[in-house]
């Protein structure tokens, strides 16, 4: 097992090559989510406000 | 006068000849209702896909396949680096289309797979950059080289934010920010391959002959299928992200329209 | 007067009017490659080795001081509408705009260029494609800024947003420019990086006015 | 036939549309005030008219041709004055006016433009820079143009704004001026009741409700 | 909250909602170093000799680019006038433009330092000097630019002539800046020129404030 | 003795002086109109007298104290809002009158804020940037700031331009407020006879003859 995550002696490169991927996907996945909840809140507050308005 | 008149008639014969399914869909898709609700179909399985491939790929890749018998293990970094690689530039040349479409025709779906495609191409312009510089340690002893398709790489990231940067710039009107990002990635376009070209010819001249990058290697089946297994994955990965960027761009542009309120107040109650 | 000459006449009186747009760039250039041998510390030697590449650079940063005035100015104070909102076609104004740009920033750079080339020890055999390069070079600059100041000029802080834009796009000039002169002052022939040089200045002539001009009418709406 | 129509035009800034939808039409020798509250988008629709942008919604259309596509017609017979002047601060008031008309194609001796200046009250500023002229002073500059162009269509924003009570009296003599050769104006302003008196229609913009 | 507090918090929020400030600079400076090479033509041997003297010089650049800022924007819009009207001393208000302009310019280019010196293959043992250097150094960038950014922040092309009041007065910084990441790649101690930074660096924040004050004073009248 | 006394009083820019020298002295509860015609020098008086510029001649005074030397005390009774605004475009509207305050030395509540915001009118707009504002709106946001301070004196250039007819009610009410507290108004305006009744004295610049 430790054979494995030793990678031969390229431990650091692979492993901080692999996990920049999945820190960048995990990056865009979040970003993604929290955008999406931020626009949609922004619309129901300015529906709010348009039928306070009224 | 006359010539006005003309041109709506022959918009009208456009019209009745539209019959064809594919022609159907292809106009469903670019109306904005119709394309977030048939995207909404997609999504979760495009994550899921993109998430098992990943899944198989990575298995196979770090452990099922073999250690080069020339870079040993750090030839593994081949299975995020090549897919991210080749993601960068298809997702490039697919809002060099998209953007081209944008501006001649103003089609909004086209703008907004643009724009919605530019921070995960941005995200693997970066890892392929990364990656690549954290695999020319071990090889060739530097971290980073001015060879021509890593200088191109390089040009590609700025490009990426060149045009992220227009549109947040601009993020007061989304439409107008839309085409001036479409116009920087179109000429954009013409330039990577300008860029690649003169680069290549430039250090052919200069330098004897830089590390044999990416020569042709023979790669057995066992290394080779995590590969395409990783391609395949980013590729459904890109498909989730973006249709999901493209799904938000279209709620805050139409966030005036009846169908909008309609979808978000339906999920509230 | 045709409009084409009034646009070009008008440009011409501001920026000698202004002044500082002529001098100021090339006075740029003087401190930073009065800073290199500073901040080296080192000799002649490496001076020369670097100097084809640092009065391109230098150029090329020179010139994006200004290019965001282009449009910008006028869009400021109102007057890009003189333009725009007449019948008179567009790209030609444009045209117009950078012919006027180049005469005063990228003409002076190209005459000042042997001075910087004295003070970094450059080779006296390349001079000639020195001035040559800039002159197909310069052009260019003017050109893509028109694209980068059009699409910028709305915004406050657009400066250094056009330069990001900008500058990748012109990194081919850049390197057929420099390989040009450090050709000549390796002693072989710079003809080759020459004629790219004037087949990508021939594009840019062809195309660049008419996407200026729609950056211009995006802008606008 | 009017000259200038609109059908059900409106505008939008940020995602939203401005107004309800408007309609109007112009023959020559009318004349037409948009009013509304701040920020209701006089300055907007007063840009689209103009060419400057698109229109949300709506048709515009010159002598029967829609604007969107054919506008070189319009740009021939249209002149507008918004809230920036469009003076350059580094020319003579002298080189601004001048200027200005060649770049729309307009060959005005210099005693034709002199004597433009001094019928708006810039007699002995002809030399000086725009920049260093006061508020009122550049409106009056930029005002100058109406009396050298020979477009029928004036679109005016707010041009009353920073001009004193004299220039607002002349600035009303040349729009009736303007209205009487058959000539069209379409303008806007608040508070001035001599205006609302002399145009022949006025179009208050109001609010869209949800 | 003080007046002084407010002033840096206004900034800040303002910088960080352009966005653009802070990150334009680093990508700037990324873009130029990318341009050397290009234009280099040459291995990595002349690079890694010219990449402390290239990193200072870029570093100094890219701030110059939003030196004008620091008043120029409140002059334009009238908010200069917030804090020029009132009896909180202008010196205060002078040092709180300063501190928010480095921390939105000057900190983002000592971080990003490294990745600009793995770009020209500096030594790897020269990195903690060449970040400690640039983080004594660049304040220096922002107390200067006040000056300088004062007394032009009237002109509407201010920027250029900023340049060439600000870059002769930072011609020491430079030096000594450079100095000590040069003698650090040698295997040196750098202890010298970082000392002399530092004095600088104190004499610039007793001194600078009130020249900066006056000259908006003087500018205002 | 009036708390604040001009004597003699005059401007000049570029080697001219602009006008007349003039004298006028203010008591608490009186207001000044300063009037005249374009560029007679009205802008540039009323910032010599906020203390931006130096006045070419005469003398000025607050509370006995010569201007040109003892700032302090004026800067903190004083409030200056010009041609320029003052906002910043990329803040938002509360941010922007927040902000304002503190660096000045003043703390208000976010409520108060919004309560002023909502009474000039800008209700609903709380967190929208300036730069987005139409012209009348960027007006009221600068003029929101008169509802906060506790300044007793007030010099405004033009406070009624871009601003609708019920923005130039709600302006001449504030006004009148203001005046009626004891408080000082140096205002400039043009065409607006209803500030002409308000105010206690009236200031007309004349130019310089030869
Ligand atoms: C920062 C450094 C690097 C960058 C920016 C970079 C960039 C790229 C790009 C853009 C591609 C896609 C090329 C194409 O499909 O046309 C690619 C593919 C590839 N790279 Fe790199 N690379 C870097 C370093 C490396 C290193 C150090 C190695 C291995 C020693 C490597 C091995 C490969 C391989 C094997 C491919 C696939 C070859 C092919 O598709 O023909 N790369 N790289
Ligand atoms: N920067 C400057 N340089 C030189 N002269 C100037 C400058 N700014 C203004 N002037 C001149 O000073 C005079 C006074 O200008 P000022 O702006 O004070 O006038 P004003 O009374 O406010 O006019 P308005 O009613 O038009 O606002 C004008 O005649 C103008 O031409
Ligand atoms: N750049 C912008 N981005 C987003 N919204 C904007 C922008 N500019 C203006 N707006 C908004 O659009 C609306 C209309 O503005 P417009 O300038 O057309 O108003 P107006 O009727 O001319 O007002 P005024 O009488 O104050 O001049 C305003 O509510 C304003 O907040
Ligand atoms: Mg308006
Ligand atoms: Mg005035």
């Amino acid at each position: 097992m430790s054979e494995f995550f030793n990678m031969g002696g390229y431990a650091f490169y692979v492993w901080t090559s692999i996990g920049l991927f999945f820190l960048a996907m995990l990056i865009d996945f979040i970003s993604l989510s929290m955008k999406e909840k931020s626009v949609k809140r922004n619309i129901l507050s300015f529906l709010r406000r348009k039928k306070n308005n009224k | 006068m006359t010539k006005s008149y003309r041109r709506n008639d022959g918009k009208l014969n456009m019209h009745k000849q539209r019959t064809n399914a594919l022609l159907r869909f292809y106009h469903k898709l670019g109306s904005p209702p119709s394309f977030y609700r048939i995207s909404g179909y997609f999504l979760k399985w495009l994550l899921l896909i993109a998430i098992g491939l990943t899944i198989w790929g990575m298995y196979d890749g770090l452990v099922l396949a073999p250690a080069d018998y020339q870079q040993g293990d750090s030839f593994r970094i081949i299975y995020v680096h090549v897919p991210a690689a080749w993601m960068s530039m298809f997702i490039y040349g697919i809002m060099g289309v998209c953007g081209a479409i944008a501006i001649i025709w103003r089609m909004k779906m086209a703008e907004a797979v643009m724009l919605a495609s530019a921070p995960i191409g941005a995200w693997f312009t970066f890892i392929a950059l990364v990656t690549g510089s954290l695999w020319g340690k071990p090889m060739w002893g530097t971290w980073w080289e001015w060879d021509a398709r890593m200088t191109s790489e390089l040009i590609l990231l700025f490009l990426y934010i060149g045009i992220m940067a227009t549109y947040s710039a601009f993020s007061e009107d989304s439409r107008k920010a839309a085409r001036m990002a479409a116009l920087i990635a179109v000429v954009g376009v013409f330039n990577v391959v300008i860029i690649h070209y003169s680069v290549q010819w430039w250090s052919s001249i200069h330098q004897g002959s830089t590390v044999s990058l990416m020569g042709k290697q023979h790669i057995t089946w066992d290394m080779l299928r995590p590969l395409l297994v990783m391609a395949f994955a980013t590729k459904f990965y890109y498909g989730y992200s973006m249709l999901k960027r493209a799904r938000i761009y279209l709620l805050e542009t139409e966030s005036h329209k009846r169908w909008v309120q309609d979808i978000i107040t339906e999920k509230k109650s | 007067m045709k409009p084409f000459l009034a646009l070009v006449k008008r440009d011409l009186t501001l920026g000698l009017r202004r002044k500082s747009q002529i001098y100021q760039p090339l006075v740029f250039q003087l401190l930073v490659v009065t800073m290199f041998p500073l901040a080296l510390g080192s000799g002649a030697k490496t001076l020369a080795l670097i100097a084809p590449a640092v009065i391109w650079i230098l150029a090329l940063l020179a010139s994006l001081l200004t290019l965001d005035q282009i449009f910008k100015n006028d869009y400021d104070d109102g007057s890009v509408e003189s333009y725009v909102l007449t019948s008179y076609p567009l790209p030609m104004s444009v045209m117009a705009k950078v012919l006027a740009h180049w005469l005063l920033s990228g003409l002076p750079l190209v005459l000042f260029s042997p001075i910087i080339g004295v003070l970094l020890h450059l080779p006296a055999s390349s001079y000639g494609i020195l001035m040559l390069s800039l002159l197909i070079g310069t052009p260019m600059f003017s050109f893509m800024g028109s694209i980068g100041s059009a699409l910028t000029m709305s915004l406050k802080h657009g400066g250094l947003l056009l330069t990001i834009l900008v500058m990748p796009l012109l990194t081919p000039v850049l390197i057929f420019g420099a390989s040009a002169v450090v050709e000549s002052s390796l002693g072989n022939s710079a003809s080759q990086p020459l004629l790219l040089l004037s087949g990508l200045l021939i594009l840019s002539i062809t195309l660049i006015p008419f996407a200026a001009a729609a950056a211009i009418k995006i802008n606008l709406e | 036939m009017p000259i200038i129509t609109a059908q059900d035009i409106s505008c939008q800034r940020g995602n939203f549309l401005l107004f309800k939808p408007v309609s109007f039409s112009l023959d020559f020798g009318q004349s037409l005030l948009i009013s509304g509250p701040n920020g209701i988008g006089k300055t907007t629709v007063l840009e689209s008219i103009a060419g400057l942008r698109g229109l949300q919604q709506g048709r515009l259309s010159f002598k029967d041709q829609d604007l969107s596509k054919f506008k070189d017609d319009w740009f021939e017979n249209s002149l507008y004055i918004g809230h920036k002047t469009g003076n350059k601060k580094e020319l003579s008031c002298l080189e601004n006016l001048r200027s200005f008309l060649q770049i729309q194609g307009i060959e005005v001796s210099e005693t034709q433009a002199e004597d433009a200046l001094e019928s708006v009250g810039l007699a002995g500023y002809e030399y000086q820079m725009a920049g260093s002229l006061s508020a009122g002073q550049k409106k009056r500059l930029a005002l100058a143009r109406l009396l050298l162009v020979k477009f029928s269509v004036w679109i005016l924003d707010e041009p009353f704004v920073n001009l004193d009570v004299s220039g607002c009296d002349w600035l009303l003599g040349i729009l009736d001026n303007h209205i009487k050769n058959k000539g069209i104006l379409i303008i806007t302003a608040h508070d001035n009741k001599t205006i609302k008196e002399k145009v022949t229609s006025e179009l208050i913009l109001e609010s869209v409700g949800l």
